[in-house]
């Protein structure tokens, strides 16, 4: 069993109506377009949607693991 | 090497002095700072204030990253970022970055690649009210935060 | 475009904060600047204090000439430079080279340009005294003052 | 009648004993390096010496004409 949390930020937090949830994936592991089409009933992630894993950048076909924090944004804005 | 990030604003010339007083004497003969400030129109319109929302953790961890590797590229005596996250008003220092080196090159070097990389990765959003009262997130052009990025923009 | 050559100390930050305060609002995103600082030993001697010469009139002047070759050269807001002259003590403040931009590629680049075209062409002299009460002139290598320089010496 | 008046700087005014003099060329012109020869009995401009006629840098062959300000200085050392 994998369970992992997920956390939206900025304009994608406010679209997704949440900031963060925790899922229970069925499977051994999923990757990350699997999870995004899970949370969203099978969209695909969006043009420039940041993904992080742990708080490190990677992308949409990262592997899950048990524990992951996995995090969606928009492009970063600061400085 | 020292990284804040912090709601409460803060006095960029004060927090340079405090931390070089207490960097070993001698050692560095300058220091180069990058302070960004908020302006108060983005887009035509005007703004009272913006709000920066950050993923705690993510933010020091990376900006923590980009000031190790200006360390590694750079023969530097010691660097301090500070970052307000929350609520701002017009004119706050928003970012500083502070190197210290003892040629004056490296100092102006590393100080660039941390606010370049910095700008490109650290996980922060800016969300501005303007006089209308509409909120608004600031979208910039889409970028990878693996790629090079450059300060051009 | 302002220069200072002065013999009184200064606090950095808040020369820079009160001409910051004076600039027009929301035209600038940032500040670069440099700060060299007084070191308290030289050529493995240690300095009880420095006095610094300068040629009244033609250092102003000189100062002048490279900011507005700045400001030809690269699209900023405005450029501050303060330099003392006289006797001064380990870890004072000796320069200040700041400049505001819109893009801060912009203001490192003159700030970078600023600083190294003043070193090499403002004239200015420092005469150091070792803790054995010797006074000496540092001397740096020659330089033509009107070759392009760099900051990599 | 050419006046011009002469400053020395620094570890050369050190050397030359004054910061500053008057000198009224006997010609009609004199360069700069015939003038650095009157004042110091016949000697050649040191090596790394630097020159600026009315806070200008120059060479030593600049002609110096009528009310100009000469300085003699070292490398400079600001910053």
């Amino acid at each position: 069993m994998v369970n992992i949390s997920i956390k939206y930020f900025a304009s994608l937090r406010d679209r997704m109506g949440r900031a963060d949830e925790a899922l229970e994936l069925d499977g051994d592991s999923a990757t990350v377009s699997e999870v995004w089409a899970k949370v969203t009933d099978g969209q695909s992630i969006p043009d420039s949607t940041l993904i992080s894993v742990n708080m490190e950048y990677t992308d949409a076909d990262t592997v899950l693991k048990d524990g992951d924090e996995l995090a969606f944004f928009p492009p970063v804005t600061g400085g | 090497m020292k990284v804040i990030v912090q709601q409460e604003s803060f006095a960029p010339g004060q927090v340079i002095q405090t931390f070089q007083d207490a960097l070993p004497r001698g050692k560095h003969g300058g220091v180069v700072s990058f302070v960004g400030t908020m302006r108060d129109f983005n887009d035509g319109e005007d703004v009272v204030s913006m709000t920066l929302e950050h993923y705690p953790g993510m933010t020091e961890k990376h900006i923590e990253q980009v000031c190790a590797e200006a360390a590694e590229r750079w023969d530097i005596v010691d660097s301090l970022v500070v970052h307000r996250y929350g609520e701002m008003f017009p004119n706050d220092a928003i970012v500083l970055v502070a190197v210290w080196s003892a040629h004056r090159a490296n100092a102006f070097d590393a100080c660039r690649f941390i606010i370049n990389y910095l700008k490109a990765r650290a996980p922060f959003w800016k969300c501005e009210t303007t006089t209308a009262g509409e909120k608004r997130w600031v979208e910039h052009n889409s970028k990878d935060p693996k790629a090079e990025v450059s300060d051009s923009e």
